[in-house]
């Protein structure tokens, strides 16, 4: 086995100067996918805003033994690091076709891969993305992440407020990409955690308190309730607040 | 009905000398959240440089002033270009500071006009035609309206078809949204802005050739008048909002026209009046996004 | 003046539409004075958007809002804060330019009224001053008085938060996951602070709080907030215990 | 009052008593000044340099203590000097009942305009103020009625001034008179710093909302500091009319408000005496700038260098865009980081906060 696609050491993140990671260190193995556990506000996300350099960021990362934590944002992800974003953020008022082709940075992108997984899309590809549901657009968001041979991908709640049929579709796209590309995946429902996750790092108060295969983890309850608290998947609502 | 039809036409066309400019503004408010102070600068300079090969060719003849038209264009784009690399981009992401540059640039630029060109109004001419009117209506509208009018609707038919159908034109309408995602699919958002910082120095730079013939003159301070009602029009119509530029122009220069002709000059109170009454009633302009 | 029985707040048949989305529903809730309630709900309940339609940040499409029986609807916030109205926000929400004293006297001021006054100076002798002082002491921050509130760490930042919540002088106070980022060390400390508000004040507390251990050794009551609407307002053995509450929040992870 | 304050207020006395007794004393300073320092021409320069400093310190308070990028400030300072201008000549008023009428009158002006410009904030605040700026300007231009002179200005009405304030061999008054109002407009200003509304529109800079959920309201404390500011503007205008025995279209002028941006970021925005060193630096550089451009050495230089010397504006605004790109916090934060005094905010992050709101958050997800 070769070493991990990804290592994260002593990162610390600040954004309008306030620091919002403090000293996370981890390693994402090369294949499968990663979960990343935590409760609300521990930055989970802002881990991988810092990791894609959307955050102000410090410490050492690389990927498949490059450092890459010089790199601005648009430099991280042409290495291969595809990164579908909490909430979704598609284009709300480009098309769907639109916003895929956005993404294609390869002159032969996958366009098969996703219309399989997403037939929804193809119907809708003239539709704004705004005008979408939630699923749909997080199949955009998704759908833009995979057109590309990345080297991994960054995903973060990927099944946050949708229905559970969705919740199932989304599950399944991540599996099947898992195949091909490792996924450092941040999500809060932890049937879908126990399903896709093998190895899981949880963070707490800014750090990386526990790193473990996830079955592992998920099988201890004590261990999960003092970790995650009682209702990992509880998840705040601050899109609704603005 | 005749002087009514004048006062149309003259609105128009001064409408359309301020969408020239307020587009390149809306434009670069909308991607990069900098005021461009400087943006009458581009103006004034490929008004002078444009004027200067006309008359090194033959001003009255159409060859010359097509390549005035030319080479205003271009010069506006360079200087803007210019500008957004060595002074807008080292201060990435500082909005206040970036604004402050440009002021500091239209400062210096208006100054090194005045040096080269001294500070009077040159005054110039076309070709013979753009001089003459044509009967519309019973009103002898000047030549140049139409001409002016004609390639503002060009312009803005051209920026709509470069941001519908190209890809830098979806880059540029998915950074107005969301510029940290754009950068996150690996796309280097900074070179939309030099891109559009070159269509707007662009627009501006046309714009300020056919100002000169609008006015028969061009001056140093040609470009900052002509900013001044750009950024009125930008807030009227919605920072950001290019359909909203282009709207607001015409409100804004028709206004202007009308009031000054039937309300004894009040025409740039009026526009400041209507700027209030806009802000007080929607503060995010005619089609500008209303803040969540 | 209000009788006893008055609740300290009361919502009723609150309900905010935003586009075609439905963000609350038919929110009812009668809240004891005194006592120091808990929020909690999954990902998109509605929590934080009560809090702001409460607060005056958001208005509600149907519904009203009473604060110690008075109709505070249509109140812009700043009126709704001298109504005896105070809140927290999920992310640190400070002046941190301004000095951490700073902070907590501009609030120190407002309860002492004159708040906007040119002509009075405020001084380090002053009452305001002093006060402020005192609460930065009580919850820990006696040391940090000079410093940039920007430059605290994030569990002072909360703590601070709480010393300002303390100087309003805020009968009603709404805390918005006042734990989030907190590292474990400090969550104790700031639990303690909070319950020693709410008993040396006497105020009413909401409080959303993710932190289940932390929210349920301080709350007398709990509301459950499910897609929009209050599902189940109960004492936290009866919630744990409660069905509907399982099946619609906790099912998933136990 | 701690050990700190004593200092600064026994060197600011110090500073104010050795400008008072410079017309008594024959200084020369070569480069700086045309002459020694009890001379008419000397005093003259040193007097505007004050008028300059009293009009920085009030668009200070505006950018530095409220976070307020006004592009109309040259409005107030204009209604000063015109408005004086325009009582002298139009009422029989005496100086002084004159100067109070202007001032109120500014005050309503300042009053009303800013109550529409604060509707809104950051860049769209910015570009209302200058459409109103404009609007004064336009109407300087126009000359209605014969009030404001039109193109050619308007000259001082000496009939009701003090004969003591009128003509050169006077202007060691004027030169005292310039100095007290830098005086009383660093006391104005410093006495809205300190006091609670001043506090409250520098929290407002920083957080809107979270001053409003204490229960104040940001619209009012900003608005009484952008109207104090507007006052003390219009108090240097009035100066500047008083000294330069007449006023111009510029006065009104968007340059003018332009010109004072440069001499607030020149000394450090949120500085009250960085404010005042800016405004003197800049007024003499353009002075010598101007004496330099017409020298006989610029003259002889290649035409590629000789025409952008000759322009004191080209060479200011290029000073002022290396002070924006390299010393982001002007004289002050240069000052201060030298002193190694960091703890006070930098001109940089007062900017910040002079920006949009929301625009800070740009990179959170949008609702």
């Amino acid at each position: 086995m070769s070493g991990p696609i990804l290592s994260v050491q002593h990162l610390s993140a600040s954004v309008a100067g306030q620091q919002v990671v403090e000293d996370v260190s981890f390693t994402v193995p090369a294949t499968g996918i990663t979960a990343v556990l935590g409760r609300n506000g521990v930055g989970k996300t802002s881990t991988l805003k810092a990791v894609m350099g959307l955050y102000q960021r410090r410490g050492e990362i690389t990927l498949a033994g490059e450092r890459i934590d010089g790199l601005p944002t648009h430099r991280v992800v042409q290495r291969g690091v595809g990164y579908v974003p909490e909430d979704r953020e598609v284009f709300s008022r480009l098309t769907v076709a639109e916003n895929l082709r956005l993404a294609e940075r390869q002159p032969e992108p996958r366009r098969e891969l996703v219309e399989r997984l997403f037939p929804d899309l193809v119907a809708r590809r003239d539709q704004m993305a705004g005008t979408l549901s939630g699923g749909q657009q997080q199949m955009v968001a998704l759908a833009r992440a995979l057109l590309n041979d990345n080297r991994l991908l960054l995903v973060d709640e990927p099944t946050k407020g949708l229905a559970p049929l969705i919740v199932d579709q989304v599950a399944d796209a991540l599996e099947a990409a898992s195949e091909t590309v490792p996924i450092l995946l941040v999500e809060q429902n932890l049937d879908v955690v126990r399903r896709l996750a093998g190895d899981a790092v949880v963070i707490a108060g800014g750090r990386v308190v526990h790193a473990a295969p996830a079955a592992a983890l998920l099988a201890d309850e004590a261990l999960t309730q003092r970790l995650l608290g009682v209702h990992a998947e509880t998840h705040d609502d601050k899109g609704a607040a603005r | 009905m005749s002087t009514f039809v004048l006062l149309l036409a003259t609105g128009l066309g001064l409408g359309a000398l301020y969408f020239l400019v307020a587009s390149g503004l809306s434009l670069i408010y909308g991607l990069m959240h900098v005021l461009n102070f400087a943006h009458g600068s581009f103006l004034t300079l490929g008004a002078f440089l444009g004027w200067a090969v006309a008359q090194r060719m033959d001003p009255s003849s159409w060859t010359g002033f097509v390549a005035s038209v030319l080479v205003g264009a271009l010069v506006g784009a360079l200087v803007a270009t210019l500008t957004e690399l060595l002074l807008i981009r080292p201060l990435y992401d500082r909005h206040i500071e970036q604004v402050l540059v440009t002021v500091g640039l239209s400062l210096a630029t208006v100054a090194l006009f005045e040096g080269i060109w001294g500070t009077d109004a040159d005054f110039i001419r076309g070709p013979a035609w753009l001089d003459e009117t044509t009967g519309v209506l019973g009103a002898r509208i000047p030549n140049d309206r139409f001409l002016i009018i004609a390639v503002a609707v060009l312009v803005l038919v051209a920026i709509v078809v470069f941001l519908r159908r190209t890809r830098y034109g979806m880059i540029i309408r998915a950074g107005v949204e969301n510029r940290a995602m754009v950068t996150a699919l690996g796309i280097d958002v900074r070179r939309a802005f030099t891109l559009v910082f070159a269509i707007g120095g662009a627009a501006a730079g046309l714009g300020g050739v056919l100002a000169s013939h609008y006015f028969g003159y061009v001056s140093p301070t040609l470009g900052g008048s002509l900013l001044i009602f750009a950024f009125i029009v930008t807030v009227i119509g919605g920072l950001g909002s290019l359909t909203g530029a282009a709207v607001a122009s015409v409100l804004v220069a028709l206004l202007q026209q009308f009031a000054n002709y039937y309300a004894g000059g009040t025409g740039d109170f009026v526009i400041v009046l209507a700027l209030a009454v806009v802000l007080l009633v929607r503060p995010a302009g005619i089609l500008g996004k209303v803040a969540a | 003046m209000s009788t006893p029985a008055t609740p300290a707040l009361q919502v009723a048949d609150l309900g905010l539409r935003i586009g075609g989305a439905t963000i609350l529903e038919d929110v009812d809730l009668e809240v004891e004075k005194g006592s120091f309630i808990g929020v909690i709900g999954p990902n998109g309940a509605g929590k934080t958007t009560l809090f702001n339609v409460v607060s005056g940040i958001a208005r509600p499409t149907s519904g009203t809002v009473h604060l110690d029986g008075r109709d505070v609807t249509g109140m812009p916030v700043h009126r709704r804060a001298r109504a005896g109205l105070g809140r927290t926000f999920q992310t640190s929400s400070l002046f941190p330019q301004l000095s951490v004293r700073e902070n907590v006297r501009i609030a120190a001021q407002v309860a002492l009224g004159g708040s906007l006054s040119p002509l009075r100076f405020p001084r380090a002798g002053d009452r305001a001053t002093r006060d402020a002082v005192e609460h930065l002491r009580e919850v820990g921050l006696g040391d940090k008085l000079d410093l940039a509130a920007g430059v605290l760490s994030h569990g002072e930042k909360r703590k601070l938060e709480i010393a300002v919540l303390r100087a309003t002088d805020a009968d009603v106070v709404l805390l918005d996951e006042p734990m989030a980022g907190v590292g474990s060390a400090d969550v104790a400390g700031l639990s303690e602070t909070i319950r020693s508000m709410h008993r040396e004040k006497g105020c009413t507390i909401l409080m959303v709080e993710h932190h289940m251990e932390v929210l349920l050794g301080l709350v007398e009551k709990v509301a459950v907030m499910y897609s929009g609407t209050i599902i189940a307002f109960d004492t936290p053995a009866a919630i744990m215990a409660n069905p509907t509450v399982q099946s619609a929040y906790l099912g998933a992870s136990a | 009052m701690r050990r700190s304050s004593w200092t600064s207020l026994g060197l600011g006395v110090a500073v104010v008593t050795l400008l008072a007794v410079l017309p008594l004393l024959a200084i020369q300073v070569p480069g700086v000044l045309p002459g020694p320092t009890y001379t008419p021409g000397a005093l003259q320069l040193l007097a505007l340099c004050m008028v300059y400093a009293t009009l920085a310190l009030s668009y200070n308070m505006l950018l530095g203590t409220g976070g307020m990028l006004s592009f109309g400030h040259a409005l107030y300072f204009g209604g000063g000097a015109y408005g004086l201008g325009i009582v002298l000549e139009r009422t029989d008023l005496s100086l002084w009942p004159a100067v109070a009428l202007t001032l109120l009158g500014a005050l309503a002006v300042a009053l009303v305009t800013g109550a529409v410009s604060l509707r809104v904030s950051g860049i769209p605040f910015a570009m209302v103020t200058l459409a109103f700026a404009q609007a004064g300007s336009v109407l300087v231009r126009r000359n209605p009625d014969g009030l404001t002179g039109g193109d050619e200005g308007l000259s001082l009405d000496t009939e009701h001034v003090p004969a003591a304030l009128v003509g050169v061999v006077h202007t060691r008054n004027l030169y005292w008179l310039a100095l007290a109002v830098v005086v009383i407009a660093y006391l104005a200003v410093l006495w809205v710093d300190r006091s609670r509304v001043g506090h409250v529109a520098a929290a407002s800079r920083e957080n809107e909302l979270r001053v409003r959920s204490l229960g104040l309201q940001p619209y009012t404390a900003k608005l009484f500091v952008f109207v104090v500011g507007g006052a003390v503007a219009s108090l240097a205008g009035v100066l500047y009319l008083l000294l330069q025995s007449g006023t111009v279209p510029r006065s009104v002028g968007a340059d003018l408000t332009v010109t004072v941006l440069v001499m607030v970021v020149l000394g450090g925005v949120g500085s009250r005496w960085g404010a005042i060193v800016g405004g003197v630096i800049y007024t003499l550089l353009n002075q010598r700038l101007t004496l330099l451009a017409g020298s006989d050495a610029i003259e002889s230089l290649p035409t590629v260098l000789h025409v952008p010397l000759s322009e004191p504006m080209f060479i200011l605004g290029a000073l002022f865009i290396a002070v924006v790109l390299f010393m982001p916090g002007g004289i002050a934060g240069a000052a201060r980081s030298g002193f190694g005094r960091g703890r006070s905010r930098s001109g940089a992050t007062v900017l910040e906060a002079a920006d949009d709101q929301g625009e800070q958050r740009v990179l959170e997800p949008q609702p």
